[in-house]
């Protein structure tokens, strides 16, 4: 296999710059998870404005793959409406377990299509899910505080 | 000797699948090898089968090419390794119908299966399905092979709870007469055998099921003789757990499995600590990984694995229903053959229906390590003993008895050559 | 690179038992095969090591000649199976000078062995050796594979005893100094590492043993990375039990060794219950086997055992000094070389002296999920992560680390090939 | 190998017409002995007058080869002196274990010779030492339980 198809370029640029992290105030939720089998880890937050994820903040240490997933995540989706980003986010998701059948659509996914490369490596797609399945589960726990609020 | 009448309007034996057993049996070199100056006669496949050209070159194949560690790696072997190791558990959980490959838990046989259940319960676990003290009831039943007996007993040990057990029938069937009091608000799970591996019996279940719920109790079957020779849904048969062991399924030693309901293993504790089981480990205290990846502590049998998911594509290419089928042909006709042995005497069910294709017997007053050693001179392989299941020779009274058990690659032949080496025990011993 | 200067008056190079690394590797069909367009560089030994052809054939000509169940047939079959297992576990016995082979336990691997005796102990134990409750101490340490950590954490939510653990100092070794409160009265067992799968130390044992018999406490070493390339005498090091597993030794998967002073475990009580492990079983109780019978309950890993016999063999061929030898070398040579690589920092002992041929490294900032990666590409198969032995990282403050790991079959061109791979990986990551 | 080498006339005589068999009294000490591979059982007494095994009583279940040797032990050994038996039963020991390669010698173990064919068979060594098994044991407690009473 081709290492440039894992490492894009774009996946270096975000691992060497990595977008909004950082953890910040106020959120709505937070969450913690850990990937057993090496040990990346994330601390994720999201901030919500009624229907709109209005931040993701992050810190976390990983891979680069783990960490520039989350900062292309950070891009893509802060300022999204929840369901816009579930739609995004089930996209990824099917693109990551794919196996690299899957053709990612950029309009959809943006910066997040570097990551098809990823799929071809059964061992690195739980390195790129780690921060979006953090964030889907920050958002469910944030949207479930809301309605509890209401 | 006589054929197996079908009732008209049944399905006739035109209707059944069949194969080629010259054809499966040229898969397995052993067959073709000689004891003591005779053609082998194999029939001791309850005890462990022998293995196909195709299983035993996926294990070398598998050392010879991709040989590593699973679950650890980011290197190539490490991916093709894991991809092999849990492509096998995709092919076991498709074999038995589990609605989930994280169902299928990777153990090294049967045994271990049923002590990992056995385990999971305690005076303090957090499901109160698992809670188990004194007052408590567990139970089992006469027919039980040993495995499925002792880590009961010494659950009960550890635990201050009552075990208790179905009898057995003269004809060597469950006893349920007395269900409804057996199985009760005290039964916290009944662990019964699906087919016993001395008098053959397939026990029906659909009552003990039914009871099972009512009282809200967990059900699991040692299907260590039944998965080899029969199709398994465990959806169909709404069981809780099963256990089942590779080698007795044309697959290595040194691997087995256990299934169990995905909400019944998330909430089961760890049995043994290791690594790969875990989430999080510091000195101080550590967590762990979901289901099945919790109760596979350490390196696992991962060639074993392999090797039992060539196994089974080997036994879907057959058919299990084929496999099952030729089991209760040979088995009518062997129950008929046996018939004309005088002073023979069959434990078990004595028609071939409800049971599976283990037969056991005695013959007048000789002892069946003589029965055993006078076959094996003549080449014909038979198990003698009691078969790791004590409790039915003290049922029945007997120290011991003589076991002929049949597979895919058994013929007619072999059960007549059983027959002739019977005449020549008689002989020795008159 | 710099060569290891050996003070006159030692015994010189010439003096070294040697073997021809390019005959070896001949006999390891996976050698040969290509990893993404370059050669194989498996430098993942210590993860699992690659098996000769010698060991492959040996498992595949059990299952296509010998193939049964063993210890509980008269037939041919199964004594030449019987003869086969336990042929094996006299091989072990004699491989690591056990004065019997009844203190020779087969189980999966090496972690099972490690559950094993940490079972043994409770509140309930008939010897006061293994009874253990609330006040009672275990002593672990910092540099223990979680297959030593978990079992014995376990064991004290079980009992409400404590465990404490020795400390690591910069260099990697055991921290000792604290040894005479570490270890007290209060002490029923020091579980520790023989060779650290990280960190490459090599403990020496003798304080520890000196002090563990002042204070009566019993001995346990994981040898899971020693007894592969070390040579080992049980008696020499005057230990209780070891613990070590095949798939690290060029056995199989599926197969590990606890060995315990007989008079310790034949006071044991049973681990898993089943088949094999009885003496006796009614429904209302049952009576249990000696050692090793009680401690293998069900079906072994009959096939698995026989291949670890061969690679004993294997090993005695070449002899353990030799290969003891060649992992000094190497060690030496790899040492100086990662040296050379900028910013790298190795993680263990700087010195080949007291470590084996395990070495541990970051590499700047660059994750080694990212290091492990680049390699493979190159076809260098090395281990990143964590290595089931979070607490290292934890001491030294790392989230992970990347570990080159060697054996008999791995030569200084292979070496090579790493430090080229890890200038690659140093160009992707600028 | 050749059944009738494992048969012997004299080990089917010894089976269908046991010598001995039977629990008598008074007896210095009796144990029970079981085969757990096979479930071959063996429940044995002896009494000592002095120095001498005045009897060996037996009863138990198990195979010709089992049957057999008790039968033949009881008529080795029963009268004999403690030190004389045990010499016996070294030897016969010494037999069984030798895989077959060990020359029997009659003058010593009479008709126990008829098992050196036994010692091919290793799943029936068992079979054949179980009694004798029994024997050492009941002999060492019966000596103990005398000397005691001195
Ligand atoms: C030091 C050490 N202990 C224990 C183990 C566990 O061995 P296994 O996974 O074969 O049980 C390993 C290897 O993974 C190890 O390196
Ligand atoms: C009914 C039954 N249960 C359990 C077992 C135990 O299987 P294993 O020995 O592979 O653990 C066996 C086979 O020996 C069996 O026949």
């Amino acid at each position: 296999m081709q290492l440039d198809q894992l490492y894009q370029e774009i996946i270096l640029d975000h691992y060497k710059r990595p977008q909004g992290r950082g953890l910040r105030e106020p959120f709505a939720a937070g969450v913690h998870h850990v990937n057993p089998t090496c040990g990346d880890e994330i601390t994720l937050r999201v901030a919500l404005d009624g229907e709109t994820i209005s931040d993701i903040s992050y810190d976390g240490q990983g891979c680069s793959i783990s960490q520039a997933s989350a900062s292309v995540l950070h891009e893509l989706l802060s300022g999204r409406k929840v369901d816009d980003a579930l739609a995004v986010h089930a996209a990824f998701v099917e693109l990551m377990g794919g196996k690299g059948q899957v053709v990612p659509d950029e309009e959809v996914l943006g910066d997040a299509v570097a990551f098809a490369g990823v799929a071809k490596y059964p061992a690195r797609v739980k390195c790129a899910l780690l921060s979006w399945m953090a964030l889907k589960d920050a958002v469910a726990q944030a949207v479930a505080l809301e309605k509890e609020e209401v | 000797m006589t054929a197996l009448t079908i009732p008209a309007g049944m399905p006739q034996y035109d209707d059944k699948p069949r194969f080629d057993v010259e054809r499966v049996r040229a898969d397995f070199p052993i067959l073709g090898r000689e004891v003591n100056g005779h053609p082998l006669v194999y029939l001791d496949s309850g005890n462990t089968s022998q293995k196909p050209r195709q299983v035993i070159d996926a294990v070398a194949r598998y050392y010879a090419e991709h040989n590593a560690n699973v679950a650890r790696s980011v290197h190539t072997l490490g991916t093709e390794s894991t991809e092999a190791y849990e492509g096998a558990r995709a092919k076991v959980a498709a074999f038995i119908g589990a609605p989930s490959v994280d169902e299928v838990v990777f153990t090294k046989n049967a045994t271990e299966a049923l002590n990992l259940v056995a385990h999971a319960f305690g005076p303090h676990a957090q499901d109160p399905r698992f809670r188990l003290g004194p007052g408590d009831e567990i139970v089992i039943s006469e027919m039980e092979h040993h495995s499925n007996i002792v880590p009961w007993q010494l659950l009960c040990q550890r635990t201050g709870a009552t075990l208790r057990w179905f009898g057995l029938t003269e004809s060597g069937r469950l006893d349920e007469s007395n269900l409804d009091e057996l199985v009760n608000e005290r039964t916290k799970i009944v662990s019964i055998v699906h087919m016993s591996n001395v008098l053959g019996t397939v026990n029906a279940t659909a009552r003990i099921t039914a009871r099972v719920r009512e009282v809200g109790a967990l059900l699991m079957l040692d299907c260590s003789q039944s998965v080899p020779h029969l199709p398994m849904d465990v959806v169909d048969y709404d069981v809780d757990f099963i256990a089942f062991t590779g080698h007795k399924m044309l697959a290595p030693t040194g691997i087995g499995v256990l299934w169990g309901r995905g909400e019944l293993l998330n909430v089961m504790p760890p049995f043994l600590g290791g690594g790969s089981m875990i989430e999080t480990v510091k000195m101080t205290g550590s967590t762990f990984a979901p289901a099945p990846a919790r109760f596979e502590a350490g390196t696992p049998p991962i060639a074993q694995a392999v090797g039992l998911g060539a196994a089974i594509d080997y036994l879907n290419a057959v058919g299990m229903d084929a496999v099952a089928w030729h089991d209760k042909e040979l088995t009518a006709y062997a129950l008929d053959a046996l018939d004309t042995v005088p002073g023979l005497r069959i434990y078990g069910p004595r028609v071939p229906v409800g049971r599976g294709a283990t037969i056991s017997f005695t013959l007048d007053k000789i002892h069946p390590h003589d029965v055993g050693q006078v076959l094996d001179s003549l080449g014909v392989q038979v198990r003698v003993g009691h078969h790791c299941a004590k409790p039915i020779c003290d049922r029945f009274s007997v120290p011991a008895l003589t076991r002929a058990s049949f597979y895919l690659y058994t013929t007619t032949d072999e059960v007549d050559a059983l027959v002739r080496g019977l005449d020549q025990v008689r002989k020795v011993f008159a």
